[in-house]
């Protein structure tokens, strides 16, 4: 019964129907990072496919939901046309509400937490502001410090911010989408 | 010929050879860019991960402003900001989504905008038209790379064909350039990751360079500031990975098609990039 | 529901020649038990069964009906029992409009292969219709069937 | 006042055990219109079938009724009895006291009475019975077969030797199909044309068997043993009475590089051409798109060749009309070209094949002569990739069905590699192995684990050429997903079995009904297999779903007997059992309002319009008739028609309400 529950729960978030995945692999075959990841897109898939809470918290523990590029090779070549992308977002997505996360999502989600701090404020990207925002928050300071002064002398980086007009409306976008969510999962 | 435009950030900023590309070959070409006023940040990678209505509302505020300003038809040079917009458009052909979109943005929203790519926009201009404006022939042998985002998904973008796309191929052989049959032209170059995983941006960006350099290419030719930055700035990094270092330049279509009119180096901001352009 | 033991009600199976009523041959031929109540009607196929006549049933004083035939798919005429089926969703809404308890109508697929198939059916049957009780209401098919100007001899 | 007859049956104890037969026959003997009533120990038995038939006369009965076992047991055996008495035996029905009755029940009164009722309800229907006569359509002691493949050529060998005369028409210029394309055949590895090149020539000399190649059906007309055949023969431009088939014209003609049909491709041929040496017929035809004489109006050297003038260049195309009483389909089955798969390179790299193409190159009679060599520099490839499932099981690409021969013929493909490359290296990347049938899972395991073909489970996402190599990028999936990329000098692709070309638009000129991807659709899954829904045509082989040749060899021998009882007597004798629409006269004509509903219904396409005209000819009115030939007496049509104009003879609508009558009235 779990198992069927647990199925119809991933469809109804997601409208991927894992049961679909015979396993013939050729998602893993293509994806460019299924050597890095603890689970390769198809052996993802059977996990899901189990239905069980221990296979479940395996994969949201692992780092392949977070090594995904949404390149979607996998769902471009799937012979069941199964959108493997689609099941990752959402799987971050629960990754971070039960706040089940591997290490290696913590850069990650540094990068795109800084990176949405900059656009809320701005209403751009400001890439300054998101590699120093992006440094404090994983203390990785000297990464990107050699190509940091050649890509201002080429005229890549400016010191100040562009700003739109309108950031109100930016502050409530991210209220009542990304910040609203947060205080429904706290 | 006027259309509706959106640089988008990376064109302002890390990337703003290619907007000056863009800019001076429009010129050329006559064509006339209206951007969008005000615009805003698409989320990229980062809301897309984050947060669905975030990655919706973003780009859905975008379209609504162009929308407001008139514009039917807007040509998206980055590729990035292409994907989010054509996606959020088909995502909110949902009626839910929709209501829910504007309730968020305080603004109307028809989704009946036009978005093209830049290999669109010269398709729609014609090859034969740019080959008839060709000065100074671009006769290099090059890789033409087209990356994930402008071909996936195919069922929403509808842009070429998935594998082993063309229209790139055809803008070059135009300005008579030739073009390589090689094996990477939509592989991942690792996109998002460029500065937090910049260690599997420089394995997968590797592969890419080493298959066009073992063919010989004397340049990767791209439509795509992601691409553009992880296979140029990361070259340093990328370099590292490899037995021998590999030089040869990453510089975008429009840079290319540029040249091939006789438009400056430096108004097509080839000066910018980290790895010399000699071409 | 209150089942009045005593009651045995009278029930008219309506089946097919080549999936279900070879299907109660079977039941036979593997000696299984079902109740008497029920007695068939053999027809060629499911979609030879006209609905009318199931009205016509329960104006005589019929208290539950079978339809029965082959599998989708496995009709003996390809496309008989299709019919059949999209007919009967119709004709359903008929019997609502004129108040009949479409309970009383079991429609169901039984192959030549599904003897116990049969035995269930026609058991299943007839603890329901008992369940139910006596049909009281034919005289208001009676008078319908009369008001469509409907007699057997057409 | 009718007079009918009961005869209730004991079945030894098998009915009397739980029924009173006494007691049935008792009081089935009082009700109105029952002149005689009996029960007795055994009614099939000869003396019980006496009792009747004397009864028959004795009584002059105008109706029987048998309670006893289910009609399906011996309701031809009492209907026979009847009519030796003279009676109609369709005014003979039997009530059904055993299966449905006695074997069901315990024994108690219910019981007794429930078989009462029983035999009631069939006097009721049998006061309603008509005298009916079965019904006799002439048959045409002619076949035609479709297709000139394995199956078209076992089908038609089988039928001319019952003694029947055979059409066989073939659309290439020779017949052989597939089959004579193979080179070993699985699970046996015996040569495919040593076994079927002597039945090609038996064909061609069958005394019975007319052989029409370059032919194709144009339309079919009319119903079971009355079939109108009108057939295209192509024109050849040579004419096969003269032509001695000395293959001059051949090696003179200049146009040399026409891809070669029968080589999949990988071979070439001449615009006058025999499709390949062993051919039947084996003399050539001219491939007038490729011809320069056709396509520019000069040339010429063929004829200029030729020693006995048999080149026609101004022959046209020719209609003929045959007449058969059955047809036998056996168009076969294509195979998915390599551009079908974008993510091996849109058929772009030379040395990337189909299986079918492997044949060519593994069959002696191929372009290298049995030698494994690329296509692209004539190499041999010391690493092949074999990919199973190209197509196959993949929705995707609107192929979901499993094309069941390509595990096998894979498994076969990668033995003969090592056995002809010793030094070879063979993988097959597979999902599942399908290996069901006689020694074909050991034939399978004999390419693991005698020749070491590498067998890897799991798909291959990509394949791209890079200096010479095809790089194979696939995945080990029972090594949790671990990537598999492999350097190999040739790909060959196991792509799907797809209908044949056309199939649909012959399926559609012969009323037959075909599945989503255009295979023909069999009468019934599992008893009907070799008939389709359309009385008197049958199929044979792969063109109803991808088949091997074993199966399609028994598929068409058993269409082949189909034929034969169909021609095994003069005249179909069909049951009367079909719809009729009912007939008044002047100036009623018929209460079919001719709304043809009933022809919505049909499955068999047996409604009509008849046309019902005056004496000065004109048109009164068009009602509905049904051909009794293509009728197979399901009768939705009755419960379609809203004038109650048609009914189905045995199972009127008078007979049934009697039937519920006698049920309910007590």
């Amino acid at each position: 019964m779990e198992h069927k529950n647990k199925i119809s729960d991933l469809q109804s978030h997601t409208g991927v129907e894992v049961m679909r995945c015979y396993q013939c692999g050729k998602c893993t075959a293509g994806c460019v990072l299924a050597s890095d990841m603890n689970y390769p897109p198809s052996y993802l898939m059977r996990l899901l496919q189990t239905g069980t809470r221990q296979n479940m918290d395996k994969v949201l523990a692992s780092n392949s939901i977070w090594l995904c590029l949404n390149c979607e090779n996998c769902l471009g070549r799937c012979p069941m046309e199964i959108d493997i992308p689609k099941m990752m977002d959402y799987l971050r997505t629960q990754a971070i509400s039960q706040n089940k996360l591997h290490p290696d999502s913590k850069p990650i989600i540094a990068f795109h937490r800084s990176f949405l701090d900059s656009v809320r404020n701005t209403g751009r990207l400001y890439e300054i502001g998101l590699v120093l925002s992006y440094k404090f928050r994983t203390f990785n300071f000297l990464q990107d410090l050699a190509i940091a002064p050649s890509m201002y002398l080429k005229g890549k980086l400016h010191l100040l911010p562009e700003m739109i007009k309108d950031r109100r409306s930016m502050k409530r976008i991210f209220a009542q989408t990304i910040e609203n969510a947060k205080t429904l999962n706290k | 010929m006027k259309i509706g435009f959106y640089p988008g950030c990376s064109l302002t900023g890390s990337s703003r050879e290619y907007n000056e590309s863009v800019v001076a070959l429009a010129k050329a070409l006559d064509i006339e860019l209206v951007e969008i006023k005000d615009w805003n940040c698409c989320g990229a990678t980062a809301a897309h991960v984050m947060n669905e209505e975030l990655s919706l509302s973003l780009p859905a505020r975008i379209m609504a402003m162009a929308e407001e300003q008139g514009l039917t038809e807007v040509v998206v040079p980055c590729a990035a900001c292409y994907n989010r917009l054509k996606v959020t458009q088909h995502e909110l052909e949902d009626e839910n989504k929709r209501t829910r979109v504007i309730e968020i943005l305080k603004q109307p929203y028809k989704g009946d905008l036009k978005i093209i790519n830049v290999l669109q926009m010269l398709e729609a201009y014609g090859a034969e038209n740019i080959k008839t404006r060709v000065t100074h022939p671009f006769a290099h042998k090059v890789a033409c790379y087209y990356g994930c985002l402008l071909v996936r998904p195919h069922s929403i973008l509808k842009f070429d064909r998935v594998e082993d796309p063309q229209s790139m191929d055809i803008l070059i052989k135009g300005i008579g350039g030739t073009t390589l049959d090689w094996a990477f032209k939509t592989e991942c170059c690792g996109a998002g990751f460029s500065v937090s995983r910049t260690d599997l941006v420089a394995k997968l960006s590797g592969n890419i360079l080493k298959d066009a350099a073992d063919r010989s290419a004397e340049a990767v030719i791209v439509a795509c500031p992601l691409c553009q930055s992880n296979l140029d700035m990361r070259r340093g990094a990328i370099n590292k990975t490899l037995e021998n270092p590999i030089d040869i330049p990453v510089i975008y279509i429009t840079q290319a098609i540029g040249l091939a009119l006789g438009i400056g180096a430096k108004e097509l901001g080839l000066k910018r990039h980290f790895v010399t352009v000699e071409l | 529901m209150s089942s009045n033991t005593d009651f045995e009600p009278k029930i008219i199976a309506f089946v097919c020649n080549w999936c279900t009523y070879a299907g109660a041959d079977l039941t036979g031929t593997s000696r299984l038990k079902y109740a008497t109540n029920v007695k068939i009607v053999r027809f060629p196929c499911t979609g030879r069964i006209d609905f009318l006549l199931l009205l016509k049933s329960f104006a005589q004083g019929a208290d539950g009906v079978i339809v029965s035939g082959c599998h989708p798919n496995d009709c003996h005429y390809t496309s008989g029992n299709f019919h059949a089926r999209r007919r009967w969703i119709a004709f359903r809404s008929v019997l609502d409009l004129m108040g009949v308890d479409i309970r009383r109508i079991q429609y169901s697929w039984v192959s030549a292969a599904e003897g116990s198939k049969w035995a269930d059916l026609v058991n299943n049957t007839v603890a329901d219709i008992r369940a139910l009780g006596p049909y009281a209401e034919y005289q208001k098919v009676a008078d319908y069937l009369e008001k469509e100007g409907y007699n057997e001899e057409a | 006042m009718s007079k009918i007859g009961v005869f209730i049956c004991h079945c030894g104890e098998n009915i009397s055990a739980t029924v009173d037969v006494e007691r049935v026959a008792r009081e089935i003997g009082g009700m109105e219109g029952v002149a005689h009533a009996i029960d007795y120990k055994y009614m099939c038995s000869d003396p019980g079938q006496t009792f009747i038939k004397e009864a028959v006369k004795k009584y002059d009965l105008d109706g029987v009724v048998v309670g006893a076992c289910s009609p399906r047991m011996h309701e031809p055996t009492f209907r026979r009895a009847c009519a030796e008495a003279g009676l109609n035996p369709y005014l003979c029905e039997m009530a059904n006291l055993r299966e449905h009755c006695s074997w069901v029940h315990e024994k108690s009164e219910e019981t007794t009475e429930k078989a009462i009722d029983l035999v009631k309800m069939l006097v009721e229907k049998v006061k309603k019975n008509k005298p009916l006569d079965s019904i006799k359509v002439p048959v045409t002691k002619r076949a035609l077969v479709i297709g000139g493949g394995i199956a078209g050529i076992q089908a038609s060998l089988d039928i001319a030797n019952t003694g029947h005369k055979v059409i066989l028409i073939e659309r290439d210029p020779s017949i052989g199909g597939h089959m004579s394309q193979l080179s070993e055949t699985f699970p046996t590895l015996d040569c495919s044309q040593c076994i079927l090149t002597p039945r090609m020539v038996e064909v061609a000399q069958h005394p019975n068997i007319k052989l029409y190649t370059y032919a194709e059906l144009e339309s079919l007309e009319g119903f079971i043993g009355n079939f109108k055949a009108k057939i295209r023969l192509k024109a050849k431009s040579v004419n096969y009475a003269t032509c001695t088939g000395c293959g001059a014209c051949i090696q003179k003609c200049p146009v040399k590089k026409i891809p070669s049909e029968f080589n999949a491709g990988l071979g070439t041929r001449t615009a006058i051409y025999v499709p390949f040496p062993q051919a039947v017929p084996n003399k050539p035809v001219i491939d007038r798109v490729n011809c320069n004489y056709y396509k520019r109006g000069a040339c010429k050297i063929c004829e200029k060749t030729c020693q006995v003038g048999s080149i026609e260049w101004d022959k046209e195309d020719e209609i003929i009309t045959e007449e058969v009483g059955a047809v036998v389909l056996a168009t076969g089955f294509d195979v998915k070209g390599t551009d079908f798969f974008p993510e091996y390179g849109y058929g772009q790299y030379k040395d990337v094949l189909t299986g079918l193409q492997f044949e060519r190159l593994a069959s002696a009679s191929g372009p290298t002569f049995g030698e494994i060599r690329r296509p692209s520099d004539g190499a041999i490839p010391k690493k092949i990739v074999f990919i199973a499932c190209a197509g196959s099981r993949d929705p995707a690409k609107g192929i979901p069905y499993c094309s069941k021969i390509c595990c096998m013929y894979t498994a076969k493909h990668a033995m003969l590699y090592q056995h002809k490359v010793h030094d070879g290296e063979s993988t097959v990347f597979y999902m599942d192995i399908r290996a069901g049938g006689k020694n074909y899972e050991e034939f399978v395991r004999r390419a693991i684990e005698e020749d070491t073909v590498n067998y890897v489970r799991g798909r291959v996402a990509r394949v791209y050429e890079k200096n010479g190599k095809l790089i194979v990028k696939g995945v080990d999936t029972l090594l949790g997903g671990e990537q598999v990329e492999i350097e190999a000098d040739m790909v060959v692709l196991a792509t799907a079995g797809v209908a044949s070309c056309g199939s649909e638009l012959l399926a559609q000129k012969l009323h037959v009904s075909y599945d989503p991807y255009h295979f023909f659709a069999e009468a019934h899954p599992k008893l009907k297999p070799v008939e389709t829904n359309t009385a008197g045509i049958f199929l044979a082989g792969a063109c109803q779903a991808p088949k091997d040749i074993p199966e399609t060899v028994g598929m068409a021998s058993g269409a082949a007997v189909k034929v034969a009882a169909l021609f095994s007597n003069d005249e179909l004798v069909r049951e009367p059992v079909v719809a009729v629409v009912n007939r008044l006269a002047p100036p009623l004509y018929s209460t079919c309002v001719g709304c043809f509903m009933c022809e919505t219904a049909c499955p068999y396409n047996a409604i009509e319009h008849e046309e019902i005209k005056g004496r000065d000819g004109s048109l009164i009115r068009t009602i509905a008739r049904v051909n009794q030939g293509l009728c197979q007496g399901c009768g939705t049509c009755v419960a379609f028609c809203r004038s109650k104009s048609i009914d189905i003879q045995g199972y009127t609508n008078e007979q049934v309400y009697a039937e519920v009558m006698s049920l309910l009235n007590d």
